[in-house]
Protein backbone atom coordinates (compact mmCIF):
# COMPACT_ATOMS: atom_id res chain seq x y z
CA UNK A 1 0.00 0.00 0.00
CA UNK A 2 2.97 2.29 0.73
CA UNK A 3 4.43 4.09 -2.48
CA UNK A 4 7.54 5.93 -2.67
CA UNK A 5 6.77 7.32 -6.04
CA UNK A 6 7.37 11.11 -6.39
CA UNK A 7 3.67 11.46 -6.21
CA UNK A 8 2.75 11.03 -2.94
CA UNK A 9 5.12 12.07 -0.31
CA UNK A 10 5.57 13.20 3.72
CA UNK A 11 8.93 14.46 4.60
CA UNK A 12 10.58 16.24 7.14
CA UNK A 13 12.80 18.23 4.74
CA UNK A 14 11.37 21.44 3.07
CA UNK A 15 8.65 21.60 0.09
CA UNK A 16 9.63 22.42 -2.96
CA UNK A 17 7.01 24.09 -5.30
CA UNK A 18 8.89 23.25 -8.81
CA UNK A 19 9.70 19.63 -7.70
CA UNK A 20 5.71 18.98 -7.20
CA UNK A 21 4.81 20.42 -10.58
CA UNK A 22 7.41 18.84 -12.61
CA UNK A 23 5.90 15.04 -10.88
CA UNK A 24 2.11 15.91 -12.64
CA UNK A 25 3.72 18.11 -15.61
CA UNK A 26 2.77 15.87 -18.81
CA UNK A 27 3.54 16.81 -22.82
CA UNK A 28 -0.40 16.60 -23.61
CA UNK A 29 -1.40 18.49 -20.31
CA UNK A 30 -1.26 22.31 -20.78
CA UNK A 31 -2.90 23.10 -17.65
CA UNK A 32 -1.16 22.50 -14.16
CA UNK A 33 -3.01 24.11 -10.55
CA UNK A 34 -1.13 23.86 -7.50
CA UNK A 35 -2.53 24.22 -3.96
CA UNK A 36 0.60 25.52 -1.57
CA UNK A 37 -0.95 25.27 1.97
CA UNK A 38 1.86 27.76 4.59
CA UNK A 39 1.68 28.09 7.90
CA UNK A 40 -0.11 31.29 8.92
CA UNK A 41 1.29 33.67 11.64
CA UNK A 42 -1.74 33.96 13.66
CA UNK A 43 -5.00 31.46 14.28
CA UNK A 44 -7.78 33.48 16.14
CA UNK A 45 -5.78 35.69 17.33
CA UNK A 46 -3.00 33.89 18.54
CA UNK A 47 0.77 34.30 17.71
CA UNK A 48 1.98 30.83 16.23
CA UNK A 49 5.55 30.00 16.34
CA UNK A 50 5.54 26.43 14.84
CA UNK A 51 3.21 23.50 14.39
CA UNK A 52 4.35 19.97 15.34
CA UNK A 53 2.97 17.86 12.45
CA UNK A 54 2.49 14.15 12.95
CA UNK A 55 1.09 11.51 10.67
CA UNK A 56 0.25 7.65 10.96
CA UNK A 57 2.73 7.53 8.00
CA UNK A 58 1.52 4.04 5.82
CA UNK A 59 -2.25 5.15 5.92
CA UNK A 60 -1.86 8.66 5.37
CA UNK A 61 0.39 7.41 2.15
CA UNK A 62 -2.34 4.91 1.68
CA UNK A 63 -5.71 7.21 1.64
CA UNK A 64 -3.56 9.74 -0.03
CA UNK A 65 -3.49 7.54 -2.81
CA UNK A 66 -7.35 6.67 -2.52
CA UNK A 67 -7.97 10.66 -2.96
CA UNK A 68 -6.17 10.90 -6.50
CA UNK A 69 -7.97 7.59 -7.11
CA UNK A 70 -11.76 8.94 -5.94
CA UNK A 71 -10.62 12.21 -8.01
CA UNK A 72 -9.58 10.87 -11.54
CA UNK A 73 -12.73 8.89 -11.76
CA UNK A 74 -14.74 11.99 -10.53
CA UNK A 75 -13.05 14.06 -13.19
CA UNK A 76 -11.76 11.93 -15.75
CA UNK A 77 -9.74 14.77 -17.40
CA UNK A 78 -7.37 14.88 -14.67
CA UNK A 79 -4.55 13.11 -15.66
CA UNK A 80 -1.90 13.42 -13.44
CA UNK A 81 -1.86 14.50 -9.04
CA UNK A 82 1.29 14.86 -6.78
CA UNK A 83 0.54 15.72 -2.93
CA UNK A 84 3.73 16.30 -0.75
CA UNK A 85 3.14 17.05 3.03
CA UNK A 86 5.35 17.83 5.87
CA UNK A 87 5.47 16.48 9.23
CA UNK A 88 7.55 17.44 12.06
CA UNK A 89 8.03 20.86 13.10
CA UNK A 90 7.03 23.54 10.29
CA UNK A 91 7.68 27.03 11.31
CA UNK A 92 5.48 30.10 10.22
CA UNK A 93 5.58 31.33 6.73
CA UNK A 94 7.08 27.63 6.07
CA UNK A 95 4.63 25.30 3.35
CA UNK A 96 3.01 22.80 4.94
CA UNK A 97 1.32 21.27 1.66
CA UNK A 98 1.44 21.08 -1.94
CA UNK A 99 -0.95 19.87 -4.04
CA UNK A 100 -0.37 19.48 -7.64
CA UNK A 101 -3.24 18.93 -10.91
CA UNK A 102 -2.69 18.39 -14.21
CA UNK A 103 -4.89 18.14 -17.05
CA UNK A 104 -4.70 18.84 -21.22
CA UNK A 105 -7.19 21.87 -20.54
CA UNK A 106 -8.11 23.97 -17.24
CA UNK A 107 -12.02 23.17 -16.99
CA UNK A 108 -12.40 20.72 -14.24
CA UNK A 109 -8.95 21.31 -13.10
CA UNK A 110 -9.94 23.68 -9.84
CA UNK A 111 -13.03 21.87 -8.75
CA UNK A 112 -10.66 18.96 -8.31
CA UNK A 113 -8.07 20.71 -6.17
CA UNK A 114 -10.64 22.04 -4.18
CA UNK A 115 -12.43 18.92 -3.36
CA UNK A 116 -9.11 16.90 -2.75
CA UNK A 117 -8.19 19.50 -0.56
CA UNK A 118 -11.24 18.82 1.17
CA UNK A 119 -10.80 15.55 1.53
CA UNK A 120 -6.97 15.66 2.46
CA UNK A 121 -7.89 17.56 5.55
CA UNK A 122 -10.92 15.08 6.70
CA UNK A 123 -9.32 11.94 5.91
CA UNK A 124 -5.62 11.62 5.84
CA UNK A 125 -4.48 10.76 9.43
CA UNK A 126 -2.39 13.66 10.03
CA UNK A 127 -1.90 15.82 12.85
CA UNK A 128 -0.93 19.45 13.89
CA UNK A 129 0.09 20.56 17.57
CA UNK A 130 -0.08 24.78 16.84
CA UNK A 131 2.95 25.62 19.19
CA UNK A 132 2.01 29.45 21.20
CA UNK A 133 4.67 31.46 23.47
CA UNK A 134 2.38 30.38 26.24
CA UNK A 135 1.26 26.77 25.51
CA UNK A 136 0.16 24.37 22.47
CA UNK A 137 -2.72 22.50 21.49
CA UNK A 138 -3.99 19.93 19.14
CA UNK A 139 -5.97 21.60 16.13
CA UNK A 140 -9.56 20.17 16.08
CA UNK A 141 -9.26 17.80 18.73
CA UNK A 142 -11.79 19.10 20.99
CA UNK A 143 -15.66 20.15 20.41
CA UNK B 1 -3.47 -7.03 20.87
CA UNK B 2 -1.69 -3.53 20.32
CA UNK B 3 -3.47 -0.40 19.73
CA UNK B 4 -1.55 2.36 17.94
CA UNK B 5 -1.88 5.82 18.94
CA UNK B 6 -1.58 9.50 17.96
CA UNK B 7 -1.30 12.97 18.38
CA UNK B 8 -3.93 14.12 21.39
CA UNK B 9 -4.72 10.37 21.61
CA UNK B 10 -1.57 9.46 22.56
CA UNK B 11 -0.73 12.22 24.43
CA UNK B 12 -3.80 11.63 26.56
CA UNK B 13 -2.83 7.77 26.78
CA UNK B 14 0.76 8.62 27.69
CA UNK B 15 2.39 6.39 25.23
CA UNK B 16 2.09 5.74 21.87
CA UNK B 17 1.11 1.97 22.16
CA UNK B 18 -1.10 0.51 24.95
CA UNK B 19 -1.62 -3.42 24.89
CA UNK B 20 -5.07 -4.98 25.75
CA UNK B 21 -4.24 -8.47 27.73
CA UNK B 22 -6.44 -10.79 25.38
CA UNK B 23 -6.40 -13.34 28.13
CA UNK B 24 -7.47 -11.09 30.64
CA UNK B 25 -10.06 -8.65 29.10
CA UNK B 26 -12.55 -10.22 26.59
CA UNK B 27 -11.28 -7.98 22.84
CA UNK B 28 -12.66 -8.92 19.59
CA UNK B 29 -14.28 -6.69 18.58
CA UNK B 30 -13.44 -2.48 17.32
CA UNK B 31 -16.59 -1.59 19.55
CA UNK B 32 -14.56 -3.20 22.46
CA UNK B 33 -11.41 -2.06 21.91
CA UNK B 34 -13.24 1.96 22.12
CA UNK B 35 -15.14 0.75 25.26
CA UNK B 36 -11.57 -0.67 27.07
CA UNK B 37 -10.04 2.67 26.16
CA UNK B 38 -12.29 5.35 27.10
CA UNK B 39 -12.98 3.20 30.54
CA UNK B 40 -9.46 3.20 31.27
CA UNK B 41 -8.51 6.56 29.82
CA UNK B 42 -12.07 8.94 30.20
CA UNK B 43 -10.23 11.77 28.94
CA UNK B 44 -10.71 10.16 25.35
CA UNK B 45 -14.41 11.25 25.34
CA UNK B 46 -13.70 14.69 25.23
CA UNK B 47 -12.38 14.51 21.94
CA UNK B 48 -14.44 15.64 19.00
CA UNK B 49 -14.21 12.63 17.30
CA UNK B 50 -12.16 9.49 17.69
CA UNK B 51 -12.23 6.64 15.04
CA UNK B 52 -10.38 3.12 15.14
CA UNK B 53 -8.67 2.24 11.77
CA UNK B 54 -7.83 -1.49 11.25
CA UNK B 55 -5.18 -2.20 8.92
CA UNK B 56 -4.72 1.30 7.61
CA UNK B 57 -8.76 1.61 6.42
CA UNK B 58 -11.16 3.35 9.07
CA UNK B 59 -13.36 0.68 11.16
CA UNK B 60 -16.73 0.21 12.09
CA UNK B 61 -17.43 -1.05 15.78
CA UNK B 62 -18.98 -3.92 14.79
CA UNK B 63 -15.68 -5.29 12.51
CA UNK B 64 -14.34 -8.42 14.70
CA UNK B 65 -10.19 -7.94 15.07
CA UNK B 66 -7.62 -10.84 14.69
CA UNK B 67 -4.02 -10.59 16.37
CA UNK B 68 -2.54 -9.88 12.84
CA UNK B 69 -4.55 -7.10 12.65
CA UNK B 70 -3.09 -3.43 13.09
CA UNK B 71 -5.09 -1.20 15.08
CA UNK B 72 -5.07 2.54 15.82
CA UNK B 73 -6.84 5.13 16.90
CA UNK B 74 -7.62 8.21 14.80
CA UNK B 75 -8.44 11.63 16.76
CA UNK B 76 -9.52 14.42 15.02
CA UNK B 77 -7.49 15.12 11.82
CA UNK B 78 -6.19 18.01 11.18
CA UNK B 79 -3.92 18.17 8.45
CA UNK B 80 -3.22 20.54 5.55
CA UNK C 1 -1.80 53.05 -16.25
CA UNK C 2 1.27 50.68 -16.49
CA UNK C 3 2.66 48.92 -13.95
CA UNK C 4 6.18 47.27 -12.89
CA UNK C 5 4.86 45.90 -9.87
CA UNK C 6 5.99 41.98 -8.98
CA UNK C 7 2.46 41.13 -9.55
CA UNK C 8 2.07 41.99 -13.01
CA UNK C 9 4.26 40.60 -15.60
CA UNK C 10 4.71 40.21 -19.56
CA UNK C 11 8.13 38.57 -20.05
CA UNK C 12 10.34 37.13 -22.73
CA UNK C 13 12.34 35.42 -20.26
CA UNK C 14 11.54 31.95 -18.53
CA UNK C 15 8.79 32.29 -16.04
CA UNK C 16 9.32 30.69 -12.50
CA UNK C 17 6.58 29.76 -10.59
CA UNK C 18 8.39 29.87 -7.20
CA UNK C 19 8.87 33.73 -7.46
CA UNK C 20 4.83 34.19 -8.66
CA UNK C 21 4.14 32.41 -5.40
CA UNK C 22 6.37 34.53 -3.29
CA UNK C 23 4.76 37.81 -4.75
CA UNK C 24 1.57 37.15 -3.07
CA UNK C 25 2.75 35.17 -0.24
CA UNK C 26 1.66 37.08 3.24
CA UNK C 27 1.98 36.35 6.63
CA UNK C 28 -1.38 35.89 7.23
CA UNK C 29 -2.18 34.25 4.19
CA UNK C 30 -2.83 30.39 4.72
CA UNK C 31 -3.44 29.59 1.12
CA UNK C 32 -2.03 30.06 -2.47
CA UNK C 33 -3.38 28.91 -5.03
CA UNK C 34 -0.79 28.75 -8.60
CA UNK C 35 -2.25 28.11 -12.04
CA UNK C 36 0.75 26.92 -14.04
CA UNK C 37 0.05 26.88 -18.11
CA UNK C 38 2.36 25.47 -20.14
CA UNK C 39 2.26 25.33 -24.07
CA UNK C 40 1.12 21.69 -25.17
CA UNK C 41 3.06 19.28 -27.74
CA UNK C 42 -0.41 19.15 -29.60
CA UNK C 43 -3.42 20.74 -30.48
CA UNK C 44 -6.08 19.13 -32.32
CA UNK C 45 -4.14 16.76 -33.44
CA UNK C 46 -1.38 18.61 -35.14
CA UNK C 47 2.16 18.72 -33.87
CA UNK C 48 3.10 22.28 -32.25
CA UNK C 49 6.80 23.48 -32.82
CA UNK C 50 6.10 26.43 -30.67
CA UNK C 51 4.43 29.87 -29.99
CA UNK C 52 4.60 32.92 -30.94
CA UNK C 53 2.92 35.16 -28.16
CA UNK C 54 2.37 39.00 -28.88
CA UNK C 55 1.08 41.45 -26.87
CA UNK C 56 -0.29 44.99 -27.08
CA UNK C 57 1.86 45.93 -23.65
CA UNK C 58 0.35 48.97 -22.38
CA UNK C 59 -3.14 47.82 -22.44
CA UNK C 60 -2.61 43.94 -21.26
CA UNK C 61 -0.39 45.04 -17.92
CA UNK C 62 -3.98 47.51 -17.70
CA UNK C 63 -6.57 45.11 -18.03
CA UNK C 64 -4.32 42.01 -16.35
CA UNK C 65 -4.82 44.96 -13.19
CA UNK C 66 -8.37 45.66 -13.74
CA UNK C 67 -9.19 42.13 -13.49
CA UNK C 68 -7.27 41.15 -10.44
CA UNK C 69 -9.31 44.68 -8.72
CA UNK C 70 -12.57 43.25 -9.90
CA UNK C 71 -11.42 39.53 -8.58
CA UNK C 72 -11.25 41.23 -5.17
CA UNK C 73 -14.14 43.18 -5.21
CA UNK C 74 -16.11 39.75 -6.05
CA UNK C 75 -14.26 37.86 -3.59
CA UNK C 76 -13.09 39.70 -0.08
CA UNK C 77 -11.00 36.95 1.25
CA UNK C 78 -8.30 36.83 -1.95
CA UNK C 79 -5.22 39.56 -0.71
CA UNK C 80 -2.98 39.53 -3.20
CA UNK C 81 -3.06 38.22 -7.28
CA UNK C 82 -0.10 38.04 -9.50
CA UNK C 83 0.04 37.37 -13.36
CA UNK C 84 2.99 36.72 -15.13
CA UNK C 85 2.63 36.04 -19.03
CA UNK C 86 4.97 34.95 -21.34
CA UNK C 87 5.63 36.71 -24.69
CA UNK C 88 7.51 36.27 -27.64
CA UNK C 89 8.22 32.49 -28.73
CA UNK C 90 7.40 30.12 -26.25
CA UNK C 91 8.60 25.81 -27.08
CA UNK C 92 6.46 23.08 -26.25
CA UNK C 93 6.48 22.27 -22.45
CA UNK C 94 7.17 25.54 -21.88
CA UNK C 95 5.35 27.66 -18.85
CA UNK C 96 3.10 30.16 -21.37
CA UNK C 97 1.40 31.85 -18.38
CA UNK C 98 1.30 31.69 -14.10
CA UNK C 99 -1.24 33.35 -12.18
CA UNK C 100 -1.00 33.55 -8.27
CA UNK C 101 -3.66 33.60 -5.49
CA UNK C 102 -3.61 34.22 -1.78
CA UNK C 103 -5.95 34.39 0.58
CA UNK C 104 -6.31 33.24 4.68
CA UNK C 105 -8.25 30.49 3.57
CA UNK C 106 -8.97 28.23 1.08
CA UNK C 107 -12.22 28.95 0.74
CA UNK C 108 -13.21 30.76 -2.44
CA UNK C 109 -9.56 30.55 -3.69
CA UNK C 110 -10.37 28.34 -6.21
CA UNK C 111 -13.66 29.63 -7.43
CA UNK C 112 -11.61 33.43 -8.20
CA UNK C 113 -8.91 31.45 -9.52
CA UNK C 114 -10.45 30.01 -12.20
CA UNK C 115 -12.68 33.20 -12.96
CA UNK C 116 -9.68 35.46 -13.38
CA UNK C 117 -8.50 32.59 -15.98
CA UNK C 118 -11.48 32.92 -17.76
CA UNK C 119 -11.10 36.70 -17.85
CA UNK C 120 -7.43 36.37 -19.10
CA UNK C 121 -8.28 34.27 -22.30
CA UNK C 122 -10.84 36.58 -23.23
CA UNK C 123 -9.67 39.78 -22.39
CA UNK C 124 -6.41 40.55 -22.27
CA UNK C 125 -4.78 41.44 -25.37
CA UNK C 126 -2.15 38.81 -26.24
CA UNK C 127 -2.43 36.76 -29.06
CA UNK C 128 -0.60 32.99 -30.05
CA UNK C 129 0.41 31.90 -33.03
CA UNK C 130 0.50 28.06 -33.00
CA UNK C 131 3.67 27.25 -35.18
CA UNK C 132 3.50 23.68 -36.72
CA UNK C 133 6.29 21.78 -39.13
CA UNK C 134 3.79 22.82 -42.01
CA UNK C 135 2.36 26.15 -41.68
CA UNK C 136 1.37 28.57 -38.67
CA UNK C 137 -2.33 29.81 -37.24
CA UNK C 138 -3.08 32.55 -35.23
CA UNK C 139 -5.49 31.06 -32.37
CA UNK C 140 -8.99 31.31 -32.25
CA UNK C 141 -8.64 34.33 -35.12
CA UNK C 142 -11.46 32.49 -37.56
CA UNK C 143 -14.82 31.32 -36.78
CA UNK D 1 -4.83 59.43 -37.74
CA UNK D 2 -2.64 56.41 -36.59
CA UNK D 3 -4.22 52.94 -35.92
CA UNK D 4 -2.12 50.26 -34.25
CA UNK D 5 -2.36 46.53 -35.15
CA UNK D 6 -1.49 43.27 -33.93
CA UNK D 7 -1.54 39.72 -34.33
CA UNK D 8 -3.63 38.61 -37.50
CA UNK D 9 -4.76 41.79 -38.17
CA UNK D 10 -1.23 43.20 -38.43
CA UNK D 11 -0.73 40.01 -41.22
CA UNK D 12 -3.71 41.14 -42.79
CA UNK D 13 -3.03 44.74 -43.23
CA UNK D 14 0.66 43.98 -43.84
CA UNK D 15 1.98 46.98 -41.28
CA UNK D 16 1.61 47.41 -37.42
CA UNK D 17 0.82 50.77 -38.03
CA UNK D 18 -1.96 51.78 -40.64
CA UNK D 19 -2.62 55.90 -41.14
CA UNK D 20 -5.54 57.26 -41.91
CA UNK D 21 -5.35 60.65 -43.21
CA UNK D 22 -8.35 62.49 -42.02
CA UNK D 23 -7.80 65.23 -44.26
CA UNK D 24 -8.94 62.97 -47.21
CA UNK D 25 -10.91 60.63 -45.55
CA UNK D 26 -14.05 61.98 -43.04
CA UNK D 27 -13.13 60.14 -39.65
CA UNK D 28 -14.49 60.56 -36.15
CA UNK D 29 -15.84 57.89 -34.16
CA UNK D 30 -14.41 54.24 -33.86
CA UNK D 31 -16.79 52.79 -36.41
CA UNK D 32 -15.88 55.04 -39.00
CA UNK D 33 -12.18 53.34 -38.33
CA UNK D 34 -14.15 50.15 -38.51
CA UNK D 35 -15.02 50.67 -42.10
CA UNK D 36 -12.19 52.30 -43.31
CA UNK D 37 -10.11 49.46 -42.68
CA UNK D 38 -12.97 46.86 -43.81
CA UNK D 39 -13.12 48.68 -47.12
CA UNK D 40 -9.42 48.84 -47.61
CA UNK D 41 -8.56 45.07 -45.93
CA UNK D 42 -11.77 42.54 -46.62
CA UNK D 43 -10.29 40.04 -45.36
CA UNK D 44 -10.46 41.83 -41.53
CA UNK D 45 -14.51 40.61 -42.36
CA UNK D 46 -13.29 36.91 -42.23
CA UNK D 47 -12.03 37.58 -38.32
CA UNK D 48 -14.17 35.82 -35.46
CA UNK D 49 -14.67 39.51 -34.04
CA UNK D 50 -12.69 42.89 -34.48
CA UNK D 51 -12.41 45.16 -31.18
CA UNK D 52 -11.40 48.87 -31.26
CA UNK D 53 -9.43 49.99 -28.62
CA UNK D 54 -9.28 53.55 -27.46
CA UNK D 55 -6.58 54.56 -24.96
CA UNK D 56 -6.23 50.87 -24.29
CA UNK D 57 -9.92 50.09 -23.48
CA UNK D 58 -12.01 48.42 -25.66
CA UNK D 59 -14.59 51.40 -27.39
CA UNK D 60 -18.27 51.18 -28.55
CA UNK D 61 -18.25 52.03 -32.40
CA UNK D 62 -20.14 55.53 -31.48
CA UNK D 63 -16.94 56.89 -29.40
CA UNK D 64 -15.87 60.12 -31.24
CA UNK D 65 -11.81 60.27 -31.45
CA UNK D 66 -9.80 62.88 -31.22
CA UNK D 67 -5.98 62.78 -32.74
CA UNK D 68 -4.34 62.82 -29.55
CA UNK D 69 -6.51 59.11 -28.68
CA UNK D 70 -4.29 56.06 -29.06
CA UNK D 71 -6.39 53.55 -31.56
CA UNK D 72 -5.48 49.99 -31.91
CA UNK D 73 -7.43 47.26 -33.76
CA UNK D 74 -7.82 44.64 -31.41
CA UNK D 75 -8.96 40.54 -32.98
CA UNK D 76 -9.53 37.72 -31.04
CA UNK D 77 -7.54 37.60 -28.06
CA UNK D 78 -5.96 34.28 -27.27
CA UNK D 79 -3.80 34.85 -23.95
CA UNK D 80 -2.83 32.08 -21.50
Amino acid sequence: MVDTSPFFLLTEQLLDIGSVSKAVQLPHCGAVNLFVGTVRNRTAERSVLYLDYEAYTPMALAVMQDIAMRARMKWQSIEAIALHHRVGRVYAGDIAVVLAVSSPHRTEIFMATDWIMSEVKSSVPIWKKEVYHDGAVWVSAHA
Amino acid sequence: MTIHLFAVARDIVGSSVYTIDTKQVPCCTVGDVRRILCKEFPELLTLRSFAVAVNQRLADDTVVLTPHDEVAIIPPMSGG
